[in-house]
């Protein structure tokens, strides 16, 4: 495991799709993770934190789905040092 | 073994063609074509309303990989020989080609059980969104559905996201 | 809904291109296409002859009969839109095609459903018979298969023989 | 039902294909089936006598499929007034 230094500002790229993207108006953005983090539910109730274009995207968290550097997650997954973690409805490719 | 995601169309044949040129071990090719239907999505209510275009969004890289992912996973359960995934993103009109799935087994039932597993794990993992545009010009986001997770589901769990 | 008994050989894509042309109603097309394999089929002892030819024979008049009585009974149990079966017969070279399956449908397991129904039927019943020619000239009859009896018998036991 | 005058002499098609033909020696011909034959199965007792091609074709009858009139019958099936009888081998189409 690569040594991390915890007290150094974490800088992450977030992207947003389909009716996320409409709703935060927002497709990607690159954010300075806040102390106490660590999890990809932890991003997403300080997301909600930062106006209401998010406060509406996420207003119903569990309809939301993550992904942690293009890779399906769910909420509790810890962020560590990802690079890039992105949040859409769920697919409906096909 | 490939994966490919683009704007322009597909030739099912032609892909198929490619897959068995100058290979005589493969007795069973099946095809899944997925195309844009002229009516919207059942939306709760019962009334369909006929659809102008389909517009899909998708996540550059993490869609490669995703449908690599499925393809490996498919690789490693069922007895193929070669496969293929091509899916489109983009604005689509009605009776448009949107996905390619082709397996190649020696038998049969390899080959229909990989396409059908194929598409169901497509749905409810590659990361694809549609956009539905009615004849009033408005746009819709297409719900995801349930019965798309339940297909997925007789598969087993392998591959759920991890916590 | 058509059948075709036929010399000539097929191409799926274009099948499938005048199926599909001109509507909008179909979601989802799955093909199956079964190739002459370069093997002879195992027949008891595990070694595997190479194979230089396959010839089909058949029942004229009645394999177009069977291929037509399987057909509705596909559509009679699955959701289709159309199908197609073409099946080829003489002699045929290891990669050649020998049998399409094609199902159109709103969504995809029905397609996927009747398309593995119609090989099934098809095997146990349309009225062809293949002879193997080995490299040393040698013609052997291929067996029929358990196991495309226990295929056929996952869908229940209609349309078999009334005594 | 028709009636059918069952003193009359009653002719009809007989095919064979496959192995079946090759061991006859015969694809088709046209026959009189005697008095007593009314079931393929009788049929088949009948055509076992008429020769050791036909004996060789029908050693072992159960392996012998049939069709009246160009559809899949077992051997109980009645000969009644069909005009065709083919025997071939399972089936290996597809």
């Amino acid at each position: 495991m690569p040594e991390s230094d915890v007290s150094a500002p974490r800088r992450i790229k977030l992207r947003y799709f389909a009716w996320v993207r409409e709703k935060t108006g927002v497709a990607e953005e690159d954010v300075e993770l806040p102390m106490g983090v660590s999890t990809v539910g932890d991003l997403v109730v300080w997301l909600r934190s930062r106006g209401p274009e998010f406060e509406d995207a996420f207003q119903r968290p569990e309809v939301v789905r993550a992904a942690l550097d293009q890779r399906h997650v769910k909420s509790a997954a810890l962020i560590n040092a990802a690079r890039e973690i992105a949040f859409f409805p769920p697919v409906t490719g096909g | 073994m490939a994966v490919r995601v683009q704007r322009e169309d597909f030739d099912a044949g032609a892909e198929v063609r490619l897959l068995t040129s100058g290979r005589a071990d493969v007795g069973a090719v099946v095809t899944f074509t997925g195309l844009v239907r002229g009516e919207a999505h059942d939306s709760g209510d019962a009334r369909c309303r006929p659809l102008t275009s389909m517009t899909l969004e998708h996540y550059p890289g993490m869609t490669e990989a995703e449908l690599g992912r499925v393809e490996a996973e498919a690789r490693a359960r069922f007895d193929l020989i070669d496969s293929l995934i091509v899916h489109r993103y983009g604005e689509l009109t009605p009776g448009e080609n949107i996905v390619l799935v082709a397996t190649l087994s020696a038998h049969r039932h390899a080959a229909f059980e990989a396409a059908s597993f194929l598409m169901d794990y497509l749905k409810t993992r590659a990361p694809f969104w549609k956009k539905e545009t009615g004849v009033d010009g408005a746009g819709d986001w297409v719900d995801a559905r349930e019965a798309d997770l339940v297909a997925r589901q007789r598969w087993g769990r392998a591959g759920e996201p991890t916590a």
